[in-house]
């Protein structure tokens, strides 16, 4: 039997793949297709304190390898959740991660503090780097001044572990990164999506109500896999990898550059059962190469022979 | 399997029968394989699919989401209406797709023996129940689609008064006319170019039926709609109009398909919903496709 | 007759589709294939004061929706471009733009000064923005001081017009255009590379030489133009839109952002006639819309209905 | 085409004489069609393309990029060794492919009828004089496949002597050998599982070879070999202790195969090239794939 157990920042998991927030709906959503028991963990679409209607349609085009959305978290809101949803999925045995927002850092304060009375929550996933509301958000994520802050008054406010979710957007990632760190954060997720656009020749309008979304899938894979790679380089904390991951390969590729865990987002669209097929395919490769201990691959990179770009 | 596929094309059998008896059944993710993918009017493809359908029960109106190959180009899958029906060589399901763009282009370059990941059924069908008395139908080119499955349901379960008005840009357009012919069921054509029938929009054929006949404004009588977004919000005011209810099957950009990705979002008008915040937006691929006329912001 | 001929800071072109530095060679290479005179404009792999080697193997790996690319600039010297290959260049009725990149300040002088006094060359694209080499290149394009400095130097060599190239690794893109801008430049060309990044997951190690490389074609589209859109708004000098070309819609989605001319790159790769395709897309796209003159195309997008992420 | 194919793996007619009489056609984009593409050994696929293929010469060692579909996944063309040939049916193509990867199997799952854009003749293909009285074959794996062409020119020229040595992981891998032998060429086998030929590797097969017969250090005798890069370092450092000249094949990842992007590139002995600084390294798909083994920098 290999171990496939990782603890990310206080939390432990049965495996590192976890569904990222925004693609696996509140979770039970997936039941009918997967069974929820399997996996290390589910991020919930991102929370505010109160319902929240979202952005206007259209909200989502597809790009090559990739799709842009600009859902502008649309949720429930936190109590809504409570009641309705966390009652369902405290009877699966898996880390319910809570992927919180708001305009303010006291909208922030307000909500970790809300859940922290509950039970069943494995910790929050602090999103300061969504790209498709006006105010909050991604402003959070692009400084790490604002950054550290926000994660600062967030820790202070409950004991739950806390996940800061960076923005590739951010001038200098790993400084936002070693910030937070700084502040008190219990681990870290990158990436969030990348802010695109597309243009509707025919009409020379864009294709999304809100002019520009963020870019997810496959095709930002390799741009997110070098943050994360310099990102786990200076941090201590735990990094939880993502961006375009869609086979187990791509998740290796992850824990390889220093990713304790990863997350699986837009490919639960491709195909809704990738997760148990990640984690499979995952067990397989470390039978195969005799590796009776996932943690011995995290941060494995082999750099013998390569320098960053000759001169 | 060319030839024999003229036979594809019979009614629906105890298929569909079953389907109002039996609950439908939850949606899977399964392999399936191309057995026949031509053109069978012009940029409009008919494609059958074999796979593990003996428990698949799907509800007109209802919707199923293909991936086209196992690559990420396209990325997304496709939604589309799809019939079950049995021959003597198994339980098949297909769908009638028009040739809009990219992912609908390659499908079209599709060869039989080709597979495709099949995720349904999804979404919510039409609805009626055995007291109806009256059925309007009213299609915008591809809108037929879904709307020829209920029919049959229609026909099956006895409801006698059904009156089906197409509109397409052109007659060569104009899908299934025999069939429904075949079975007796008075079928009003509009075509833009007036190759065929009214020459119009098939809304104004539809509004001139309206103004010479008296429906009761109960639910004895009922319009069931799919086509174009402006089509569906014209004949939904008509109804209004007269007083009639109706039901409209939309469509959107889907991502998921089942309820998660909120990217298929529609406008509902709010009081429908006692005016919760979150609920402004409705899912086409959960509270829909079908949607009752009133619950939408138009 | 549609006019599709723009003018890219005093270059004219009798259309607006321009093959892209490091993809078509010195253009010659492609003359088996496609007839050099239809295009609007070359742009000839960058070129350095000395012949360089480049990076040593693997240089390029295959992403989803695009690649990976360390090439590392080699190239044959300014003095060898000018000897062989510019007298051939000269036979066709298309401007030629030279791409140049340097480790200093000077250098970049001092092939400007040099291109300065041969014949037939229509323009410099100054490469501020190459992330596949140590010294130089990208450092010069990922700060506006920086890279103001640098043009202003360049502009001071040469009376060439000069197309100054940005990196998307810049933490503002927009204050470089305005900066480059204000000193002098002619035009701006974006986006090079995204610095990305692949491991083999059954040897550990990074797939390029240099651990990472710049990451092009379609898959890069969608942050490309929301980019170019950016800047476009943000300078009154022509702005040239590249990344992920691949289709005269891609190109169409380009200028109605607001660049005047555009650049194919890595699609030369996939379709060796992509040029000419994309120039015949435009055309026919011209016709039927009864638009006679492309310029009426440019910066048209339509945002009634669109607001930037409503609150 | 399934029965047909037999034959199609008969030895070049007219076709190979032609090549060397003509000069090698330049490069062009075609459309090409599928009409076979079978598994022929395991994780090994015979495939036969149909086109515009009358005056397309491409000589042993020349390579093709083959785009895989009309998306952008997978996105760069992939190279193949190619072989024309006629039959009563036509000139065809035929590349010889091993499923590796991710383009690789997307092409295995190709259905005859498909289109592919198709890229060539590209490179520089093998060399030899009509006074070459000795030609020493050394392949490994797929090393085969531009081999075999070679061969046949070898053969058609005249060349008298001609030894085969050809290694794989296992008996099953080892191809074309019946056609070797019905041309009466000598073959050496090597599987690394002992299962036919001599256990262990093609080149100590070559070694003990080169040992037991003595070949004046002249261009009257020339070694060619194809395979994996360690296997190419091997065969190349035996030729050199012999003195033998050899040209190699290489491969490499590629983008563009006609020389602008770079991405190919291997690296070069300096001296070869009066150390100059920018031919420090090759384009194995324009100064290449064949190369002068001492060019190489192993
Ligand atoms: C519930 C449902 C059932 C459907 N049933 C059918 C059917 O039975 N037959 C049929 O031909 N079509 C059907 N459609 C529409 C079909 O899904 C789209 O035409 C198809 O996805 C277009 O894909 P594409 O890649 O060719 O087009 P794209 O290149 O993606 O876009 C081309 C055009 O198609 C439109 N489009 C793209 N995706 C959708 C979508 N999901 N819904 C509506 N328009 C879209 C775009 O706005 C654009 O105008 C259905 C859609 C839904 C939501
Ligand atoms: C001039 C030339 C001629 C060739 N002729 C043949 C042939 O006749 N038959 C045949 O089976 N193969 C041939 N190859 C190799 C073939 O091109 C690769 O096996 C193929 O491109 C792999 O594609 P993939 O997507 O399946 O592999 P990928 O998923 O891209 O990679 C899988 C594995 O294949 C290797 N690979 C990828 N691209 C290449 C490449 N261009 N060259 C070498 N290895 C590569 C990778 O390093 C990796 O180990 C030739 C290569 C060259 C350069
Ligand atoms: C439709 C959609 C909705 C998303 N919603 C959220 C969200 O509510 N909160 C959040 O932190 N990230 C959200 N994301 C971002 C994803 O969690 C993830 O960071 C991003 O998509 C990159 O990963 P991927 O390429 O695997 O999808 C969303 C992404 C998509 C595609
Ligand atoms: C193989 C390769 C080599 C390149 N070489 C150069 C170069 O020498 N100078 C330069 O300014 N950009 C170079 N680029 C960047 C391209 O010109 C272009 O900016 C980038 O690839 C994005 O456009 P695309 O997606 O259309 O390829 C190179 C790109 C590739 C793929
Ligand atoms: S398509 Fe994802 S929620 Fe409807
Ligand atoms: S493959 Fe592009 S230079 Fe060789």
């Amino acid at each position: 039997m290999v171990n496939t157990a990782v603890n990310i920042g206080g939390i432990p998991l049965k495996n590192p793949v976890i569904a990222a927030s925004g693609t696996f709906g509140y979770g039970l959503e997936f039941s009918p297709l997967l069974d929820l028991n399997e996996l290390g963990g589910i991020v919930v679409k991102g929370l505010s304190l109160n319902p929240y209607p979202g952005n206007p349609p259209p909200r989502i085009m597809e790009t090559t390898g990739g799709m842009l959305n600009s859902i502008g978290l649309q949720n429930i809101g936190v109590d809504a959740f409570i009641k309705e949803k966390l009652p369902l999925l405290r009877n699966y045995d898996v880390a319910i991660f809570v992927n919180i927002f708001g305009h303010t850092i006291e909208e922030y304060v307000r909500i970790a503090r809300r859940l922290s009375e509950t039970e069943g929550i494995a910790g929050l996933e602090v999103n300061i780097s969504c790209p498709n509301i006006k105010k909050g958000g991604m402003s959070f994520g692009k400084e790490p001044k604002q950054a550290g802050l926000l994660t600062k008054r967030i820790r202070k406010a409950t004991s739950l572990p806390l996940m800061i979710k960076l923005t590739p957007q951010a001038s200098d990632i790993a400084d936002v990164a070693k910030r937070v760190e700084g502040e008190g954060a219990d681990s870290i997720s990158l990436v969030n999506t990348f802010l695109g656009m597309a243009i509707d020749v025919d009409t020379a309008a864009p294709l999304l109500s809100t002019i520009t979304g963020g870019l997810s899938g496959p095709a930002i894979k390799p741009i997110a896999l070098r943050m994360v790679w310099e990102v786990a380089q200076k941090v201590s904390i735990p990094v939880v990898g993502l961006g375009g991951i869609a086979s187990y390969r791509d998740a290796l590729e992850f824990m390889i550059a220093g990713a304790q865990a990863v997350q699986v987002g837009t490919a639960n669209f491709i195909n809704p059962t990738m997760c148990r097929e990640i984690i499979h395919g995952i067990k397989e490769y470390l039978k195969a190469k005799h590796i009776d201990d996932i943690k011995q691959l995290i941060g494995s990179l082999n750099l013998s022979g390569h320098e960053t770009t000759s001169d | 399997m060319g030839k024999k596929d003229a036979s594809l094309f019979m009614p629906f059998t105890t298929t569909t029968l079953k389907k109002k008896k039996i609950a439908e059944s939850s949606m899977k993710d399964s392999k399936t394989k191309i057995v026949f993918n031509q053109e069978v009017a012009p940029a409009c493809f008919r494609m059958v699919l074999s796979g593990p359908f003996d428990n698949f029960i799907i509800k007109s109106g209802q919707f199923i989401m293909l991936r086209l190959g196992m690559g990420y180009d396209p990325l997304l899958r496709r939604p589309f209406a799809a019939h079950r029906f049995k021959t003597t060589e198994g339980t098949f399901l297909e769908i009638f797709y028009h040739v809009v763009g990219y992912g609908t282009h390659i499908m079209s370059q599709m060869l039989p023996g080709a597979e495709l990941a099949l995720l349904g059924p999804l979404g919510k069908g039409f609805e009626f129940s055995d007291t109806l008395s009256a059925a309007l139908i009213v299609a915008g080119g591809m809108g037929i689609v879904p709307l020829r499955g209920l029919i049959y349901s229609l026909v099956e379960s006895g409801i006698k008064n059904i009156q089906i008005f197409v509109g397409a840009k052109s007659a060569s357009q104009l899908l299934f006319l025999t069939e429904f012919r075949r079975m007796d069921i008075p079928v009003h054509c509009a075509t833009e170019d007036g190759s065929s029938g009214y020459n119009g929009l098939v809304t104004e054929l539809f509004r001139r039926f309206l103004d010479n006949h008296a429906f009761k404004a109960d639910n004895h009588t009922m319009c069931f709609a799919c086509g174009p977004r402006p089509m569906l919000a014209k004949t939904a005011s008509l109804s209004f109009n007269y007083q009639l209810p109706c039901q409209v099957s939309l469509e959107s950009r889907m991502a998921c398909g089942i309820g998660v990705c909120l990217g298929c979002a529609v406008k509902l008008k709010r009081q429908t919903h006692h005016d919760q915040d979150q609920k402004k937006y409705g899912r086409v691929c959960l509270e829909g496709p079908v949607f009752d006329a009133k619950e939408i912001e138009w």
